[in-house]
């Protein structure tokens, strides 16, 4: 199973994706299948970290929050913006000692905080685990250590590890 | 604009919406870039178009298609996920590029490389040093205009 | 048989010439006999034809060449024609008795022959030739095989030059003949001898005669060494002796006179003729003669004596009175018989005595009287001593000269001066007697012991002397009757009356002959002793033809040459880029300009705010590129992209979504094989900066003008067709059966694989072809010295690790690229499925082989910007060339399975294939074609990218070669 | 006036993109970074793929789908290749 | 939009003209690229402009050539699209390897005068 | 359909299919590709012989097409049509002859010499084929790209400074007409509506005369495109030094690579402004002749300035396409019957050539040309050097070097005109048709541009003797130390091959003109072609 599907989730993933390009026929099924395995198995052979999901069930709920935090964070930002340099705004870099190890997880932290507006990924140092993100409108930068490891990075360790 | 006939009050109504609001976000964010006084900041600003920006006028693309198909269209979700997926990677480099070259000139506004090597370092205020009034020799290009400072 | 016979005379030479090639190369004697068979073959064909061309009779042979142009190998034998073959190969039947003792054994005797023949052949074929082209073609040989004869012996700088101005000058004589029997030609309608011979009225009444004359005679006086033309027979003396016999006796210069007596008919008897050839003609003789007194080498004098007498023959046919032309012919006769004599014992003499030098000459008599003998009795024939031929047609040319022509100047003169160029000749025959032969031998002997040559060496000069005694004698039975042959053929019916008799009575012209044979005597006398030591002529002695025609022909052939190349051409490419910018301006502006453009009133005038925003965004990104170029290469290759972007966007808007996505993946592509090559460019350098001087700005403002008025004038025409209606153009046929014929909606991508698949084959052999092409280039790369180093963000980066203990070197890299790695390697199957979405979608959708196989090639890329090459490479084997091959392969043989069907090629196939679970699924031969057109995309856009982005880890080992070969270097001294 | 609410928003958003656009092409032209022009430039690709996407909803027709889901999966191999030359002085190592 | 697109060709034609006029090998590069954008948009505008009108045929397959854009500027457009990129990509790697054989990214291989 | 018709995509398909092939093959068995490539070129002569044939046996006498071939079954003015005519299968069968001595020359190294030569090469000729054989003009762009995308890998091929910096410039200025072909081409799309050349032909005549300018200017901004190719004055500074710094056995086909320009030129010229056109007849005829004019002057001048051998060699290319230019410009049936022999003539002369410098150089120091020069041009040669010399008299010529001494020879005959050789009655066709542009023996006025003309095609030919003399005296006669050079057979037989071609096109002068004649005729009766094209063939019976 493992050298015929090497990923099985992926090759779900772009079936589905291929279904959704094409249309949900038992024609374009059995192509889709054909090709997405085909792709996976190109996948393979790149060897990527294998990510372990083990609790994929969580992947909703941390996308639904993720979704409202960055319309919030669009309606933040976009309020800085309209609002010019009229109050005094305060950005500055905060680093933040991480605890997830996972590749695949980091990945999607990084997705996550990029797509909020507000928070920049900067740089990560994976010997010491410690990331830097840059932050538009910093109060309290404890707040957003919290905020990350907390809201994000617990989610994620329960998803990949 | 023959097929604005054929679509259902309500869709147009919530198509037009979301369009207004997506492109209002996008123009946002441009006009951000703008404003925005350093490069750390103005990273931020085109977020608004990737992520609602880009989300709102998806959802107004599946509205308006599935309400004139009258079956579900929404393979412009695909469009969403990649663009989630994808714009990270360039603003990351684009960052670690800039805090590089800052750090190698010394800019004391950048937390410095030991600040990751230690965990739990502090961290600097950044104060907007890089207004668009600098010359244009930040570019890699011209590294001999102004002198390394090798760390 | 007859008519074979002039074609065996023509072929026979040339044939023996390629037979003596092929002999072994030390076969003197085989070779001699060869020659001396053929030339005596056609001397025997010759005189058999002489029955039929006694009685005014004319032997022809024509056969087809290039009918529609009026060329004909037509061979054509009267009596003129008869009489100069007979010389042409009698005289070389003795040249080459003669050259058997002459030619030493080390020289390339078979070259030799070869050339001998061929010049022969070619001489014979001037004579014989009944088409005025073929007549050129066989003067233009003459001139090439004179030129090979004078340059034989190649090794001497005097050979070489010789050959080189015998042959310019000839060939522009050549040349200019061949002008001139073209307008004869357009005059008379026809190249035919016959033809021509019998339109003498018509063309000289036409208003092109004088061209023609002039052209004609340029090629007649540059052969013939008239003046001004003369100067390259001397130096032509480099030649072997026998050689200059033959050339410059019956042949090569003959040539020339013998064509002025052809044409005569035609082109004589107008005062342009008279004024131009006896002009020519006269100081042709006087200065020959006057030139050929102060030779020392005895060939030089033997040379321009031989003007002399060409300028007399000139003279003669000038007049344009018949018995000028028996005189003429008569003298040609003559001075053949004892110029040929008088080059073979030049030869002898040469030969035996080791040198030719008139000062180091004297007293041979008692060596070799025979020779002696036989040389002061042709020197007296060139003298014009009765008794001997020469003395009669000077006779005939006194008498001629005294007659009243044409009533003009040169008329006047003409009989002062024959004589004076007659007692000239006397004087110079003197002098060659007396210096040679007589008085005491050399105090310094000779460099060679001198003696008698063979018999047989000899023979030729015993032989023609002896002709020249009995004509000189008894002319009327020796050469009357042939002589009258040749000159009835030229005249007929107003042949004249004329008696070749030695004595005539007191008449003027012989009382001119004793003033002549006197005045001679006594300014040898006279003069003697100063013209054996005078180094230069006098009077004319500056007047160096050599030095001159050098001067010319470097002026013009050289440094004028090199001034127009200059000036008018250039080896740089901004020139050249602005002229072909200036010419596509004035191409299109020109028919716009003289008929008017006119704007259309169709299309959408509604001005969409949007459009022209982004357009608006285009032009300011499109103008940023265009200034930020030279400086700020990454910005200038951002703003091109945004650029792009912009185009894509107006096709998206103009509904040209396949335009679009193309325009896209290749403005991806484009930019990341850009910055790949911006790592090897140079650091701008400061001294680049600003234009400096006043014409810097200058140049700057007329590329601005240039660039604006190409953009305007896009910009018109482009609206011009905007606005108009649409033609009745092919494309609905395309929209109608995209579908019903091609079975695929997407109509661009139908025309693409079906309609016009052609093209796409095409086009995606370009695409191959660069790769190979760039692919076979950095093979050989060498970066720039400055270039080779590790960028400067690369070392930075580097020392961060080396200043860590635990750190390895590329840590730094690897941690900066940790995260994104893992999305952009994350995006490769994704890829792979959007490319096999685009790939078999295009035929009704946005997409096809293209686009695919270009985002398949970027999803390779990308992992190779994520983990670099070496990580990639260890994991994927891409093997680009296999995929350009068989994608090639692909899409050719697609096209070719329908021939064997009987269809046309490319013709494709297209039906619903019901399938089980399916359904009906369509199958178009097209997508196969698509596929192959995917193969080739995806191999040579990889291929291209890998090739360049290879070279920095070559450079990596060629660096780290060179680190450790300094090291080496380093313990070594150490 | 639902009926011209769909066209008129329509326009109102792409002239919106377009200004977008139009700023994200101040920064790639001033600068004055490095930094910013690509930052700008991948901005600029979402901008045109949203308009790409607007074109799509105002002609009600789906063809110009395949355009969007390209720049949008595509369009960030430039700006990747850009900001990796920032960072390594070379994209492909 | 037809003046608009008139006008983008015209501006598009003259940056590119300019660069191809310059010295330096970098500056060829993007001009032809420019030119062959203002080419293409030439091409494409030859057909006429037309806004919704894609050829894509309906799901019948059939259509009224009067109803679509001219798709024959389209297919010949898309060939010059590769037959550039292919030139494009060709000529960068000859600037690339002149200037390593010659050490000058002058279009001349050495800098004039 | 009859399986003679499958032979006029034989040219196209015949290289495509190897040279793709060959790309499976791996690069060390070059004793594989090189049989491989040979049999191919092979056959595709044989082919090209056999086009020849059919062309000239086609029935209806002189203006009648021989065939057309309609490229994926679709019917001709809409899709993609090949023509054949006597035109096009000699132009095609140069090609193949050219190129088969070229691919014989090149086995002895040259194709060994960087990778994937036989494809470039083989593409090339697929390029030629096409261009020659379509009748299409949007498709005629596409072969005239594959040609020069082949040209610039197989001219950079073995690299080197000069080969690259020269390369640059071919390529830019290449590029460059590429984007004028494309405009001229779309711009003649926008007016009338078509692609193919006889639908453009036959439209042509009803374009309202409001549109005709922009047409004009679409062919006009076309012809500059041709002209580049073509390389006429000014637009052609970069032959020279790109023919020159090509490998040998590259620049002789490349000699045929300037013809393609001259080719479409005439072509289009006739066809779309011959006497039908209207309004438009004779179009740009004036601008041809004198821009032929200009080149023959300046290619002359080149032609004497020129000291390396390879540069006189390429401006011998250059005048070339001057006098055919000129030719073409004067737009008269006879002249262009002489011009096609001259074509013919002097492709093969010059290919001879670039590839005898090859060999001729090779025995040859470098610097040797510059010194021998300015000491024979300006006589500033010492008279010691002079006595020293005459010594050496009859030294015998090394066997190889008198060989290829027979070959320069010939070329320099064949440059110059002269006889025997046809270089001779290239000329003569052509100076006697221009002289008689009705016929031989019709009194016609003779304008001063044809005296201008005559003169410069006569005197070309005297400028390309005197500096083939001064090159061939310095390199075969001079006494300077030569070694003699390691000639192959396969590198002689192909030179000795073209001469002998050029040798018999002397002999069966008559019947190649016939066949000229019947070709240019056939060009000057632009209705046949159109009605072969759109009218008649398989292309009309078999719509689907
Ligand atoms: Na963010
Ligand atoms: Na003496």
């Amino acid at each position: 199973m493992n050298r015929v599907l090497p990923y099985p989730l992926l090759t779900a993933a772009l079936l589905l994706t291929w279904l959704l390009l094409t249309s949900f026929s038992p024609g374009q099924f059995l192509l889709g299948a054909v090709i997405a395995v085909a792709a996976s198995r190109a996948m393979a052979a790149l060897q990527p970290s294998k990510p372990r999901l083990r609790r994929w069930q969580f992947i909703p709920r941390l996308a639904g929050i993720v979704a409202l935090d960055i319309l919030r964070s669009n309606m933040a930002v976009a309020s800085i913006i309209l609002g010019g340099r009229r109050r005094d705004r305060v950005a500055g870099f905060v680093a933040i000692p991480l605890d997830l190890r996972d590749k695949t997880g980091l990945a999607v932290l990084a997705c996550i905080v990029t797509s909020t507006p507000g928070t920049a990924w900067i740089e990560y140092a994976h010997d010491t685990g410690v990331l830097l993100i840059h932050v538009l409108d910093l109060v309290d930068k404890d707040e957003w250590i919290a905020l990350i490891k907390n809201r994000y990075e617990a989610s994620l360790m329960e998803i990949f590890e | 604009m023959t097929h604005a006939m054929d679509l259902p009050a309500w869709a147009a109504v919530l198509t037009a919406l979301l369009v207004v609001l997506g492109a209002g976000l996008t123009l946002l964010g441009a006009i951000g870039t703008l404003q925005f006084g350093s490069f750390f900041e103005r990273v931020h600003a085109p977020t608004l178009g990737t992520s609602w920006g880009t989300g709102a006028i998806v959802l107004a693309s599946i509205v308006c298609f599935s309400a004139l198909g009258l079956r579900p269209v929404v393979h412009e979700l695909l469009i969403g996920v990649f663009i989630t997926a994808t714009t990270p990677v360039t603003l990351m480099l684009l960052a670690r590029a800039a805090l590089y070259r800052d750090r190698t000139e010394g800019d004391a506004n950048v937390p410095p490389r030991s600040l990751l090597r230690s965990p739990g370092g502090s961290l600097s205020r950044d104060r907007s040093s890089d207004g668009p009034g600098e010359s244009p020799s930040r570019d890699p290009q011209t590294p001999e205009v102004r002198p390394m400072t090798p760390i | 048989m007859e008519l074979y016979t002039l074609l065996v005379i023509i072929a026979l030479p040339f044939v023996a010439g390629l037979a003596s090639i092929l002999l072994p190369s030390d076969s003197r004697t085989p070779a001699t006999w060869l020659a001396g068979a053929t030339t005596a073959a056609c001397l025997a064909l010759t005189l058999s034809l002489y029955p039929s061309v006694h009685g005014g009779g004319i032997v022809r042979h024509r056969l087809e060449w290039v009918p529609s142009l009026g060329l004909e190998f037509t061979l054509r034998m009267d009596g003129f024609a008869w009489i100069f073959a007979s010389l042409i190969s009698g005289i070389g039947f003795l040249v080459v008795l003669y050259a058997r003792y002459y030619i030493s054994p080390e020289d390339p005797v078979r070259r030799f022959y070869f050339f001998f023949l061929a010049f022969t052949g070619s001489m014979l074929g001037v004579v014989l030739s009944g088409n005025l082209i073929l007549l050129v073609v066989f003067w233009e040989l003459t001139s090439i095989f004179s030129f090979l004869l004078i340059g034989y012996w190649h090794h001497s700088q005097a050979a070489r030059d010789g050959a080189r101005m015998a042959l310019t000058i000839t060939a522009i004589g050549g040349l200019a003949l061949l002008a001139g029997v073209l307008v004869v030609g357009h005059i008379v309608g026809s190249y035919d001898l016959d033809a021509v011979l019998a339109a003498g009225d018509r063309v000289r009444r036409h208003d092109l005669y004088v061209p023609a004359l002039l052209l004609i005679l340029l090629g007649t006086f540059t052969k013939s060494a008239q003046f001004p033309f003369h100067f390259w027979l001397p130096n032509a003396m480099a030649a072997p002796t026998p050689i200059s016999a033959f050339l410059h006796s019956a042949t090569m210069v003959k040539a020339g006179v013998f064509l002025m007596a052809r044409l005569w008919p035609v082109l004589s008897g107008t005062p342009e003729w008279f004024v131009i050839v006896g002009l020519a003609g006269m100081i042709s003789l006087v200065l020959g003669a006057y030139l050929a007194m102060f030779q020392q080498d005895l060939k030089g004098l033997l040379a321009y004596s031989t003007i002399s007498h060409l300028g007399l023959i000139a003279l003669l046919l000038s007049l344009g009175s018949p018995l000028g032309l028996v005189a003429a012919i008569f003298h040609m006769l003559n001075h053949a018989t004892f110029k040929a004599s008088l080059f073979m014992a030049a030869g002898i003499i040469d030969h035996e005595a080791g040198t030719r030098d008139l000062r180091r000459l004297s007293g041979l008599f008692r060596y070799m009287p025979v020779t002696g003998t036989l040389a002061m009795v042709a020197s007296a024939a060139m003298a014009g001593v009765p008794l001997l031929n020469g003395f009669l047609s000077k006779e005939m040319f006194f008498a001629e000269a005294v007659e009243t022509h044409a009533d003009s100047w040169v008329d006047t003169i003409a009989p002062y001066a024959a004589v004076l160029g007659s007692a000239l000749a006397v004087t110079y025959s003197i002098r060659l007697i007396h210096s040679i032969f007589l008085g005491a031998p050399p105090p310094e002997s000779f460099p060679r012991a001198p003696h008698e040559p063979p018999f047989w060496m000899r023979f030729p000069v015993l032989f023609l002397v002896l002709a020249c005694l009995l004509v000189g004698i008894i002319p009327g039975l020796t050469i009357g009757p042939f002589l009258h042959t040749a000159v009835s053929s030229v005249l007929g019916d107003a042949t004249p009356e004329y008696s070749l008799v030695v004595w005539h009575g007191f008449t003027l012209p012989l009382a001119m002959s004793a003033v002549a044979l006197t005045a001679g005597a006594l300014l040898y006398l006279a003069a003697g002793d100063y013209l054996e030591r005078a180094e230069k002529p006098p009077l004319f002695g500056r007047f160096e033809g050599q030095r001159i025609f050098e001067r010319v022909t470097v002026a013009i052939s050289w440094r004028w040459a090199r001034l127009v190349e200059d000036v008018f051409g250039t080896r740089r490419l901004q020139p050249q880029m602005r002229l072909l910018v200036t010419a596509a301006i004035a191409a299109g502006a020109i028919p716009l300009l003289a008929s008017g453009l006119s704007f259309g009133t169709s299309g959408n005038a509604t001005l969409d705010v949007a459009f022209a925003g982004l357009w608006a965004v285009g032009m300011v990104c499109a103008v940023g590129a265009a200034q930020q170029a030279k400086f700020h290469r990454l910005a200038a290759l951002a703003l091109l992209g945004s650029t792009g972007l912009v185009t894509c966007v107006t096709f998206v808007w103009l509904s040209a979504p396949d335009l679009a996505v193309t325009q896209l993946v290749v403005e991806i592509v484009t930019t990341v094989l850009i910055l790949l090559g911006l790592r090897w460019l140079p650091k701008r350098s400061k001294a680049l900066l600003d234009p400096s001087g006043i014409f810097d700005r200058m140049r700057r403002l007329r590329d601005l003008a240039l660039a604006v008025l190409a953009g305007a004038g896009m910009t018109a025409i482009s609206y011009a067709i905007m606005t108009r209606t649409r033609p009745d153009s092919i494309a609905g046929f395309f929209v109608e059966r995209a579908y019903s014929e091609g079975g695929g909606r997407n109509v661009v991508n139908v025309i693409l694989v079906d309609f016009r698949g052609f093209d796409t084959l095409g086009e995606i052999t370009v695409l191959g072809v660069v790769a190979l092409t760039v692919f076979a280039l950095l093979r050989r790369f060498r970066p720039a010295p400055d270039s080779i180093e590790r960028p400067e963000q690369q070392r930075i980066q580097r020392s961060y690790d080396e200043a860590e203990a635990n750190r390895e070197a590329g840590a730094t890299a690897a941690e900066y690229l940790y995260v994104p790695s893992v999305i952009m390697q994350w995006m490769f199957p994704v890829i792979i499925v959007l490319a096999a979405y685009l790939l078999l979608r295009g035929h009704d959708a946005p997409g096809g082989g293209f686009v695919a196989g270009v985002a398949m090639a970027a999803g390779f890329i990308l992992q190779y910007m994520a983990a670099g090459t070496a990580w990639v490479e260890e994991r994927l084997r891409i093997l680009p060339v296999v995929w350009i091959g068989v994608g090639l392969l692909m899409a050719a043989l697609t096209g070719i399975a329908s021939t064997l069907f009987g269809d046309a090629y490319l013709t494709s196939y297209f039906r619903y294939v019901e399938l089980p679970l399916i359904g009906k699924v369509p199958f178009a031969s097209a997508t196969l074609f698509d596929l192959g057109v995917f193969g080739l995309v995806v191999g040579a856009t990889v291929l291209m990218l890998i090739a360049i982005a290879h070279q920095s880890t070559r450079r990596l080992r060629a660096a780290r070669l060179e680190e450790e070969r300094e090291q080496e270097e380093r313990q070594q001294w150490s | 006036m639902t009926a011209n609410i769909l066209p008129w928003s329509v326009t109102a958003a792409q002239i919106m993109l377009v200004a977008a656009m139009g700023c994200y092409a101040y920064r790639v032209v001033r600068g004055p970074r490095a930094q910013d022009r690509v930052l700008c430039l991948d901005a600029m690709y979402v901008s045109a793929m949203l308009l790409a996407l607007t074109v799509g909803i105002r002609t009600g027709s789906q063809v110009y789908f395949e355009a969007a889901l390209i720049l949008a999966v595509l369009g960030f191999v430039s700006s990747v290749a850009l900001a990796k030359f920032l960072m390594r002085g070379e994209v492909i190592e | 939009m037809e003046l608009t697109l008139a006008i983008a060709i015209g501006v598009l034609t003259g940056s590119g003209v300019w660069l191809v006029l310059r010295p330096r090998t970098y500056q060829l590069v993007i001009g032809l690229s420019l030119l062959s954008y203002a080419v293409n948009l030439f091409i494409f505008s030859m057909g006429r402009l037309r806004v919704g009108a894609a050829p894509l045929l309906g799901a019948d397959g059939t259509g009224n050539p009067s109803n679509y854009a001219d798709p024959v500027p389209q297919a010949l457009v898309l060939t010059a699209i590769v037959i550039g990129f292919a030139t494009t990509a060709l000529l960068l790697v000859v600037l690339l390897v002149s200037r390593g054989l010659t050490g000058s990214d002058h279009v001349d291989g050495r800098e004039s005068r | 359909m009859d399986w003679t018709q499958h032979l006029l995509v034989v040219p196209i398909l015949l290289p495509l299919v190897t040279g793709a092939a060959l790309l499976l093959v791996d690069e060390t068995r070059h004793t594989l590709k090189a049989t491989v490539s040979l049999a191919s070129m092979l056959l595709l002569l044989g082919v090209a012989m056999k086009l020849m044939g059919m062309a000239d046996g086609a029935p209806g006498g002189s203006g009648a097409l021989s065939s057309s071939y309609a490229v994926a079954n679709w019917p001709a003015p809409f899709a993609i049509v090949l023509v054949l005519d006597r035109l096009s299968a000699l132009m095609l069968a140069l090609a193949a002859v050219i190129a088969l001595a070229s691919l014989v020359f090149s086995l002895a190294r040259w194709h060994r010499a960087g990778p994937h030569f036989h494809t470039l090469f083989q593409l090339l000729l697929m390029g030629l084929g096409g261009a020659f054989l379509t009748g299409d003009l949007f498709n005629l762009f596409v072969f005239f790209e594959v040609t020069l995308a082949a040209s610039y890998g197989l001219l950079l091929h073995g690299s080197g400074v000069f080969r690259v910096r020269s390369g640059l410039h071919y390529i830019s200025i290449n590029l460059a007409a590429s984007l004028l072909f494309l405009i001229g081409v779309s711009l003649i799309y926008g007016v009338t509506g078509t692609l193919n050349m006889a639908d453009l032909a036959a439209r042509l005549p009803a374009i309202p005369a409001e549109d005709r300018m922009l047409l004009q200017a679409g062919a006009a901004v076309l012809g500059i495109a041709f002209l580049v190719k073509a390389a006429m004055w000014p637009l052609g500074f970069w032959l020279p030094s790109a023919y020159m710094a090509a490998a040998a056995p590259i620049a002789a086909i490349f000699v045929v690579l300037t013809k393609v320009g001259v080719y479409a030129l005439l072509r289009l010229s006739l066809l779309l402004f011959g006497s039908p056109a209207g309004e438009l007849t004779g179009f740009g005829g004036t601008a041809l002749l004198w821009g032929g004019i200009a080149t023959l002057v300046f290619a002359t001048s080149g032609v004497l300035a020129s000291q390396a051998m390879g540069r006189l060699a390429g401006y011998s290319v250059l005048i070339s396409s001057g006098t055919l230019l000129a030719a073409v410009g004067m737009g008269d049936a006879t002249v262009v019957s002489g011009a096609l022999f001259y074509l013919v003539s002097s492709t093969i002369s010059t290919a001879a050539f670039f590839m005898l410098i090859e060999l001729v150089e090779r025995a040859r120091e470098p610097g040797a040309d510059l010194l021998a020069v300015t000491l024979e041009a300006y006589g500033e040669e010492g008279d010691g050097a002079k006595e020293h010399e005459d010594e050496e008299v009859g030294a015998a010529m090394p066997g190889a070097l008198a060989v290829l001494g027979i070959c320069f020879g010939c070329i320099a005959l064949l440059l110059a005109g002269l006889p025997p050789l046809s270089g001779f009655i290239a000329k003569f066709a052509m100076l006697t048709g221009m002289l008689n542009l009705d016929g031989l023996g019709a009194p016609s006025e003779i304008p001063v541009r044809t005296w201008l003309l005559v003169a410069l095609v006569i005197l070309s030919g005297l400028a390309a003797l005197v500096a083939m003399m001064r090159t061939g005296i310095r390199t075969f006669w001079a006494p300077l130390e030569s070694i003699v050079p390691r000639v192959l057979v396969v590198e002689v037989a192909p030179i000795l091959a073209l001469l002998a071609l050029c040798l018999a096109m002397t002999v069966g002068g008559g019947a190649m003109i016939s066949y000229t004649d019947a070709a240019a005729r056939s060009l000057h009766d632009p209705a046949s072609y159109i009605q072969g094209v759109l009218g008649t063939g398989m292309t009309g019976s078999n719509v689907r």
